[in-house]
């Protein structure tokens, strides 16, 4: 607040640079393929927690540009498998302390996720969910219908619904986020702490040396590094083959809408799983919706409107107010679909070259255990227990982590 | 949305459809002779290119037809449709 | 054998309640909507080749065969070809058991198997000017470019359909038996703004 | 005349003879039909309409339509209520009621106007800087944010009204009915294409409704009105006004929203409020024309500071004053024609200053004869409080300021920077845009497939130039769809040409100035706040948008993106080319989420699927229950009998007696072919081929993953006939998946797959007496053991009916699957209660079934859960191990065999509690997290075979565990049970009262 008054004296002339924004070096020792959130997580916890600097993420667009400009901002750690509820818890403690730790606040405000449940399958799978995060320390609670209804005045309990709601899964530390405070507080923090960011630099190819990765051609020029990390997300895949890897990723468009700005109406993140569409109001009013994926692959940030009629059908159908508040926008981003829907963190068959992608829905909340544990992976050359379980290798072992057991359909997750 | 050229039922929009994703991948024609890598990379890897991907639609509320189609993942233009070619067994 | 086939019960048996509905459906209604009931219904698969489909339209007393997404008619029997190797043979003055084995015999010796389906749709018979304009609520096919004599597998609103346009202004929609109710629901909101009559038996 | 002071006696397109009263925050005015909102409330003289979203300064109307950031009201009430509308584009009708939104407690004196004093505290981005300390304290103050962020309050009910949706197919498509539309319509309707054009104002004709110019000699006008009547005319051509589109999808497929009702205080009977137009065209022809965009300069914000295209249009389209005494302030020509629209309703224009020291082009300095002209100059700043009174004016030399300040007193400020074309449709399509030097606009580049750009929108200005390219298009639009047709005569238009514009995007700074100058006046973002994001970094123009929300509101920065994307380019020392444009993205404009969802909402989101004894259930009381978009009969509770009871009598019934259960839901395929059981060897895991007719097998069926897939019944009921059940969740997956296989993979076997899951009805009867009720009905057919044993299959007739007959038994007692043509169901299900009354016969439902299937251990769904493998659930001895099968080799992955995997086992709790449903088992539950958890509940109920709280579960090392005690541990509902680790099958596990 004070650095506010003081800079109000002068007319807010003197602000400095958030990020240097340097002509990129002919070599660092550390190469981060990606300037999203993931990728500056990563640099600053290269940074901050082993003490490696010369450090430079290229970022082909601007930062922020990708899934991290697009998502619908929900912070949970809501897990039903071992290795991913103890990562995302991880994450959510990481969470709970970034805006101080970063001094740019990022907003975080941990009002619930609540998961309705509109039948009995759906409630046997989130009383075991729930039961399983308890036993992992992690905060859940089971609402009856009523519990549901009285924290939840505008949703239709009633029975007139198609799928009426049954109760709700309730995490009350989960919430939602700034999502460019995100990576705009990482690039600061990372910057601050001598990492190069570079903007508008599109790595273009990766060289080797045998088995061992030595630089990346980039749309400004080769940059020799020893460890390079790719962090890009819905590209995942385009980087992987510059290293002559295929991935168990498709590219999934998946969109999602704000209606025009209210007062507040909705105090609580709902998912709802009648129609797999889950809803949260921002601090600026707007009401954000997100659901299921278009369903083909594609790397066109745009999708198409058979699934946003199927998301307002739902939205409408869970929160009738709905229907007479209009739509403002639409958008998509690219989602890294993976075929067990877990992510990837792990190193891989080149000396050197390490992986982190295959977010599907969820990376947004992951953002800072994913910098955390990834720049643990890059900066020892081993991954920490808690991303042990995110190997490449698990799919030929058969150890997958397959949160809905949908298999080997990465659009199904 | 997409405007799907059924090879029999003529120009659909993909709401008809249901995607069946990487049709490079093919199903070795003896399992059992491929090494077990072979066989989980059938399973699990994919080309997932930016740009011409060829892919499965199936005509659900239609012919109940799988085909192949060329279409970009960028631009989303659909540049071509083949049928499968299907011997006595289906009937044509 | 029994002879007579015994009665049988629709999916809108007892739902359907004859009258004028919706704006001006009493005067000049755009849409008449009935069930059309009893009809003996059959797949036929895999007769692709020439000769099953000859020997399929010389049983069914058919004129001429029907073209691919056509359908030909004649004293009480509609053939509609539907997809690559897939026809809807429909019966109204024949039991499905005749139907079914009227139509293995002529295909014996061919590729061609044969599935009755008489009880497995609902037929929901529309009549009226309004009839496109309907379809057009729902279906995403070009409803104004539809002639007489089309028949398309397609959807409408959330149903799968094969809709068969007899005439200029008749059309036949089959819907799955199990799905016929909540498909009559959906009309009587689409049509409510064109006005429309319901009727217990339909025209033809 | 006296209610409406600033309304000019004649002239402008309302009609005088309808006068319409309305409320405008408590306040009884009048205006005609065919007013806006706005038009209204500027006839009336009422100039402050809104507060600004984050300064809460006092704002006016701005536009003329779309383009309107300020005037946004609440309109109707309870479940009509509607935040958040464009006074603009609201059409008046009697009895509208409008409030004025973002002001407590009321629009003249509004607390939040603190917030302008604060403003140094409040640059852009300031929240990412603040309410960090004390951590605790971050959500009170979120709360505080989000009470003063948000305009309008939405309303709490369900919508009073529906909606409609409408697929259209068309040969052209034009969208928009100005010159350029208009054109483009007649050129592509003659040639006999079906053409369709949308226009989202209410009358067509565009900017032409307030034209000077003379088409052929006569009023634009006069050619509008002959272009509406020849298209009224076209069989081939629909012509939708309040029409507005609003997303451009792939191929060709265009969103429009049409307001059927919205101009009236409720739809008329059976009416929808909006249809939801599904727009497939051949070819689209944008014809959107373009957006004037202000000028920036002090305190820009006042009420009465308006676009000059604005005022024009009150002028002339509902001879409304917006004020006294006008000041123009223009950088090219359209703004003289402001002047003259001005006069004609008999304001005062005090001066027009103009940026361009060579002034306008001739035809416009013939506007301006009587009005001071100070060419060479600026607006600094303008003047006044809630209301503008004067504006402040420069001279301009070699960019700076020079000479004395000059006052011009006004009550309204007309302002024109220029002309930004409506390319956000072409935008969306993923249509490429440049920026034109000379236009000072960007423009369309290359058109996509089947697209054409005509008019004002492609940076076309001149009538003539808009007439020719829309006549243009719409041949080449037409002929593209195969229709022919001649380019019609090109009217004679009287047009002199304009002097070029001369872009302003900001006044040289003046010293010590403190008035912001606004770029965005939704979201009070001004030049400077631009300009900090600059300096701190945020570069990109995309970064710019979100660290100052600067077209992030409800016009999404219509009048304001290009200008402060120009001001970020001067700040870079770049230039607006290379900083370009943020995205456009639907909906062109807002639309209400109802018009999207068309009435599929609530009970109708989803069809419900019946089975054949669906009324039965409904007249014999039963509770229901969705399993997908099937609705089941759930139990049939007794009067006064509580469920848990109701469900132990019926599954007791069937174990003692005999009960009768719909099971028509399954998923029923019909394969035929000589390959069938060929075929049914790959897909299923066990063998086939050995299958006799007139025998049923259980199939286990894998993914390629070796996970389990599905599992179900085949019976082979003829040669090369087989009919296959389905679990009911997967019976569509898997016919697409039998499908997938058979046309793709294995094509040249003869197998053809038709689904006739509707076409059987099916029930289960089962129980001890299960065959002796049978025998009595049956016919044609010899249901003795001996004659139809375990796992055989007869067909045969119930009173005339035909049935089929299976010794399939899910509930482990003596029974048959009963499955006959659906609309028999009924009436067999009736024969079998009526000759089973002597044996106590009693209809059982879904629950009593499940505890039956528990009892005997048979997997469903729940067990069945994408993650388990044959030998997971007992049944690797199924597996056969010659040849291949669909998922064969994935099972060789090492973590899919041996220890460590979760199997089926039973539990039975050791001191009666109810075994929790979703329960970890655990070994001791009172240890602290994390606890390792061993296995989980699947499946549980109360066994009134056993007396006792059973449950399926899967858990680790089941052997290890056999006869031990674990915990299924509900810390969610604080209950952790004690459990015997037992077999999977409580009940008969050598199966003899099936085989009985
Ligand atoms: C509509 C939508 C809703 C979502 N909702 C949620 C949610 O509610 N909760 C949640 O947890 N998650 C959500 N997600 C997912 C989440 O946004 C992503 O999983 C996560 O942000 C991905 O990680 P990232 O930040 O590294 O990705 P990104 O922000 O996409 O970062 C990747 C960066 O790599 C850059 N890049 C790509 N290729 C190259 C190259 N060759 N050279 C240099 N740079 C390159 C890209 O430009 C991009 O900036 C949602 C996503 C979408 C699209
Ligand atoms: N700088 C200038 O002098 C200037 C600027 C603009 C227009 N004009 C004049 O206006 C005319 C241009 O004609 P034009 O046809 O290109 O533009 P126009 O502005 O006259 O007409 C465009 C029409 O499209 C409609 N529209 C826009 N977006 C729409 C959408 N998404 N859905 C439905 N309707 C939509 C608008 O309501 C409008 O009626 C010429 O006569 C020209 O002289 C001049
Ligand atoms: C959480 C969230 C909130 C958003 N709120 C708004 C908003 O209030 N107004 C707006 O115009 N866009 C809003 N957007 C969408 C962005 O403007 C933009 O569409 C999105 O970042 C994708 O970028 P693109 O449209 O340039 O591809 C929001 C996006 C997200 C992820
Ligand atoms: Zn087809």
């Amino acid at each position: 607040m004070f650095a506010l008054a003081r800079h109000a004296v002068t007319g807010h002339r003197r602000w400095p640079l958030a990020w240097r924004s340097p002509t990129p070096r002919r070599r660092y020792q550390v190469v981060i393929v990606g300037g999203g959130g993931h990728g500056l997580a990563t640099a600053y916890y290269l940074a901050k927690e082993h003490g490696i600097s010369d450090v430079a993420v290229l970022e082909k667009g601007w930062l922020g540009g990708g899934n991290t400009g697009r998502n619908t901002t929900i912070v949970r750690s809501n897990y039903l498998l071992d290795a991913n509820a103890h990562f995302y818890e991880h994450s959510l403690k990481l969470w709970e302390g970034l805006s101080q730790e970063l001094n740019f606040n990022v907003m975080f405000s941990q009002r619930g996720v609540l998961n309705l449940a509109h039948s009995d399958p759906q409630i046997d799978a989130f009383l075991r969910r729930g039961n399983a995060m308890r036993l992992n320390g992690i905060d859940a609670e089971w609402l009856d219908r009523d519990a549901v209804a009285r924290r939840l005045p505008l949703l239709d309990c009633s029975d007139r619904a198609r799928f009426p709601v049954l109760g709700g899964l309730l995490q009350p530390r989960g919430g939602v986020a700034r999502h460019d405070a995100v990576a705009w507080g990482f690039a600061r923090a990372a910057d601050a702490r001598g990492v190069d960011i570079i903007q508008n630099c599109e790595v273009t190819g990766i060289r080797r040396d045998g088995n061992r990765v030595v630089g990346v051609d980039t749309s400004r020029g080769h940059i020799a590094a020893d460890k390079i990390g790719i962090v890009v997300a819905g590209h995942s895949s385009r980087l992987a083959a510059m290293a002559g890897l295929r991935m168990p990723i498709e590219s999934h468009v998946l969109q999602a809408m704000v209606t025009e700005p209210v007062k507040p109406v909705l105090d609580t993140v709902v998912t709802s799983g009648a129609a797999h569409m889950y809803i949260s109001q921002t601090d600026k009013g707007e009401v954000l919706v997100g659901g299921d994926l278009d369903g083909y692959n594609s790397y066109a940030q745009r999708g198409n409107l058979p699934q946003i009629e199927h998301i307002v059908q739902a939205a409408i159908s869970v929160f009738p107010f709905l229907s007479r508040l209009r739509l403002m926008r639409t958008w998509g981003g690219i989602m890294d679909m993976t075929m067990d829907g877990s992510p990837i963190i792990a190193r891989t068959p080149l000396a050197g070259l390490y992986f982190n992608g295959g977010w599907c829905y969820g990376g947004f909340k992951a953002t800072p255990g994913s910098g955390w544990c990834f720049a643990h992976t890059i900066a020892r050359d081993q991954p920490h227990p808690l991303n042990a379980a995110y190997t490449l290798e698990r799919f030929a072992s058969g150890r997958l982590l397959d949160e809905k057991g949908a298999g080997a359909t990465p659009g199904a997750h | 949305m997409l405007l799907i050229e059924c090879p029999w039922c003529g120009a659909r929009p993909h709401t008809e459809f249901s995607y069946g994703g990487d049709a490079v991948v093919r199903r070795p024609p003896d399992p059992q002779a491929v090494s077990l890598d072979e066989w989980l990379d059938y399973v699990y890897l994919r080309d997932n290119p930016m740009g011409p991907h060829l892919e499965w639609w199936h005509h659900v509320y239609g012919c109940r037809r799988w085909m192949r189609m060329r279409r970009d993942t960028l631009t989303h233009d659909v540049l071509e449709v083949t049928p499968v070619d299907h011997p006595t067994g289906q009937g044509s | 054998m029994p002879a007579a086939e015994p009665p049988r019960t629709s999916a809108l048996s007892g739902h359907v309640a004859e009258g004028a509905y919706g704006t001006g459906g009493g005067a000049t209604p755009g849409v008449i909507l009935a069930e059309r009931r009893g009809a003996a219904l059959a797949q036929i698969n895999g007769a692709g080749e020439p000769a099953g489909l000859a020997a399929l339209c010389q049983t069914l007393a058919l004129p001429a065969p029907p073209a691919p997404r056509r359908a030909s008619t004649g004293n009480g029997v509609t053939l509609m070809w539907i997809g690559p190797g897939m026809w809807l043979a429909e019966a109204s003055r024949l039991e499905p058991r005749a139907l079914l084995s009227l139509l293995r015999d002529a295909l014996a010796g061919t590729a061609a198997t044969v599935t009755d389906l008489s009880h497995g749709r609902t037929c929901i018979a529309m009549t009226g000017h309004g009839i496109r304009q309907l379809l057009a609520k729902g279906c995403p096919l070009d409803a104004e470019a539809l002639t007489a004599g089309d028949c398309v597998v397609t959807r409408i609103a959330q149903f799968g359909v094969v809709v068969h346009l007899c005439a200029d202004d008749a059309m036949d929609v089959f819907v799955a038996r199990s799905f016929g109710l909540s498909f009559w629901q959906w009309l009587g909101d689409a049509a409510a703004d064109l006005g429309y009559q319901v009727r217990a038996v339909a025209a033809r | 005349m006296s209610d409406q002071p600033f309304r000019s006696a004649t002239g402008g397109l309302v009609d005088r003879t309808r006068p319409l009263g309305f409320r405008f925050d408590g306040r009884r005015l009048s205006g005609f039909a065919g007013d806006s909102l706005a038009s209204a409330l500027l006839a009336n003289g009422v100039r402050l309409v809104g507060r600004s979203f984050k300064y809460h300064r006092p704002r006016g109307v701005f536009g003329l339509g779309v383009e309107e950031p300020n005037a946004l009201v609440t309109v109707g009430s309870g479940a009509r209520r509607e935040p958040n509308v464009r006074a603009t584009q609201l059409e008046l009708y009697e009895g509208l009621v409008a409030t004025s939104q973002n002001r407590w407690p009321s629009l003249a004196l509004d607390v939040g106007a603190v917030n302008d004093l604060l403003s140094p505290l409040l640059p852009a981005g300031f929240y990412y800087k603040t309410f960090m300390w004390p951590a605790s304290w971050w959500m009170r103050y979120e709360r505080l944010i989000r009470r003063a962020a948000g305009l309008g309050r939405a309303a709490t009910e369900a919508d009073a009204d529906r909606y409609e949706k409408r697929y259209q197919h068309c040969d052209v498509l034009v969208v928009g009915a100005g010159a350029g539309g208009l054109a483009a319509a007649l050129a592509a309707s003659r040639s006999g294409a079906r053409v369709v054009v949308v226009e989202d104002a209410r009358h067509l004709g565009g900017s032409l409704l307030e034209s000077e110019a003379r088409i052929d000699g006569a009023p634009a006008l006069d050619w509008v009105k002959a272009a509406a009547a020849e298209l009224a005319a076209c069989s081939n051509v629909r012509v939708l006004t309040r029409a507005q589109a609003f997303g451009y999808y792939d191929h060709n497929l265009v969103a429009v929203a049409e307001r059927v009702a919205d101009h009236q205080p409720a739809p008329d009977p059976h009416m929808p409020r909006q249809r939801l137009w599904w727009l497939r065209a051949g070819n689209v022809v944008l014809a959107t024309g373009a957006l004037e965009r202000p000028l920036v300069f002090g305190a820009n914000d006042r009420p009465g500071v308006m676009l000059a295209s604005a005022a024009r249009g009150y002028a002339s389209r509902y001879a409304v004053r917006c004020g006294q005494r006008a000041c123009v302030f223009t950088n090219n020509d359209s703004a003289y024609a402001t002047i003259a629209a001005l006069r004609r309703v008999g304001v005062e224009v005090a001066a027009v200053v103009d940026v361009r020291a060579g002034g306008p082009g001739v035809a416009a300095a013939q506007c301006a004869t009587d009005a001071e002209r100070l060419y060479g100059c600026v607006a600094t700043r303008a003047l006044g409080g809630r209301a503008v009174s004067g504006v402040e004016i420069r001279h301009v030399e070699g960019g700076r300021l020079a000479g004395p300040k000059r006052r011009i007193d006004c009550d309204v400020v007309c302002v024109s920077g220029g002309w930004n074309p409506t390319v956000h449709l072409f935008s969306q399509s993923g249509g490429r845009l440049r920026y034109d030097e000379t236009l000072a606009a960007f423009v369309p580049g290359a058109p996509r497939p089947g697209q054409h750009v005509v008019g004002a929108c492609a940076g076309t200005f001149t009538l003539h130039g808009c007439l020719r390219e829309g006549f243009a298009a719409g041949v080449a639009a037409a002929r593209a769809g195969g229709f022919a047709g001649a380019m019609p005569r090109l009217p004679e238009v009287a047009e002199s040409a304009a002097a070029h514009i001369e872009a302003m995007w900001e006044p040289p700074p003046i010293p010590r100035g403190r008035s912001k100058r606004f770029i965005d006046l939704q979201n009070d973002v001004t030049t400077d706040d631009v300009r900090l994001a600059a300096r701190e970094g945020y570069a990109s123009v995309e970064h710019v948008k979100r660290y100052t929300t600067l077209g992030m509101g409800t016009d999404q920065g219509r009048t304001g993106n290009v200008n402060g994307l120009a001001v970020l380019a001067t700040a870079l020392g770049s230039d607006v080319a290379s900083v370009g444009t943020t995205t456009f993205r639907p909906p062109y404009a807002p639309v209400p989420l109802g018009a999207i969802a068309a009435d599929e909402v609530g009970g109708r989101v989803a069809p419900l699927r019946r089975t054949p004894l669906h009324d039965w259930h409904s007249r014999a009381g039963a509770l229901w229950v969705n399993v997908g978009l099937w609705q089941r009969a759930q139990l049939y509770p007794r009067a006064g009998e509580a469920m848990a009871d109701a469900i132990a009598r019926e599954a007791r019934h069937v174990r003692n007696q005999v009960g009768l259960v719909d099971v028509s839901t399954l998923g029923k395929i019909e394969l035929q072919g000589r390959d069938v059981a060929a075929f049914l060897e790959k897909v299923y895991c066990n063998r086939w081929r050995s299958l006799a007719v007139g025998r049923c097998r259980y199939g286990l069926m894998l993914r390629e993953d070796g996970f389990v897939f599905d599992d179900g019944t085949t019976t082979r009921v003829g040669e090369h006939e087989y009919y296959m059940t389905t679990t009911t969740a997967h019976a569509a997956a898997v016919l697409s998946h039998l499908e997938f296989y058979a046309q793709t993979v294995w094509p040249a076997l003869h197998v053809h797959l038709t689904s006739v899951t509707d076409q059987w009805g099916a029930m289960a009867l089962a129980g001890p007496s299960s065959r002796d009720v049978l025998a009595q009905v049956v016919a044609g057919c010899d249901v003795s053991a001996a004659a139809l044993p375990l796992m055989g299959f007869v067909e045969g007739h119930i009173a005339g009916m035909p049935v089929r007959l299976f010794r399939i038994s899910f509930s482990g007692e003596l029974g048959y699957e009963i499955h006959t043509p659906a609309d028999f169901t009924e009436a067999v299900w009736q024969v079998l209660l009526d000759a089973g009354r002597p044996f106590a016969i009693a209809p059982y439902g879904t629950e009593a079934m499940n505890v039956l299937r528990i009892e005997k251990g048979h997997v469903t769904g729940a067990e069945l859960d994408g993650r388990t493998t044959p030998a997971d659930i007992g049944l690797q001895r199924l597996l056969r191990q010659e040849e291949d099968f669909v998922g064969a080799r994935s099972l060789e992955r090492t973590a899919l065999n041996g220890a460590g995997r979760r199997t089926l086992v039973g539990l039975v709790s050791r001191d009666g509690a109810r075994i929790p449903r979703g329960a970890q088992l655990v070994v001791d539950p009172m240890e602290p997290p994390p606890v390792a958890m061993l296995g989980h509940v699947t499946s549980a109920c109360f066994s009134p075979e056993l007396d006792a709280e059973i449950a399926l579960a899967l858990v680790e090392d089941a052997v290890r565990w056999r006869e031990q005690v674990l915990f299924a541990a509900s810390p969610l509902t604080g209950e952790h049970v004690a459990v015997t680790v037992t077999d999977s099958v409580f009940v008969d596990p050598e199966g003899q009262r099936a085989r009985g």
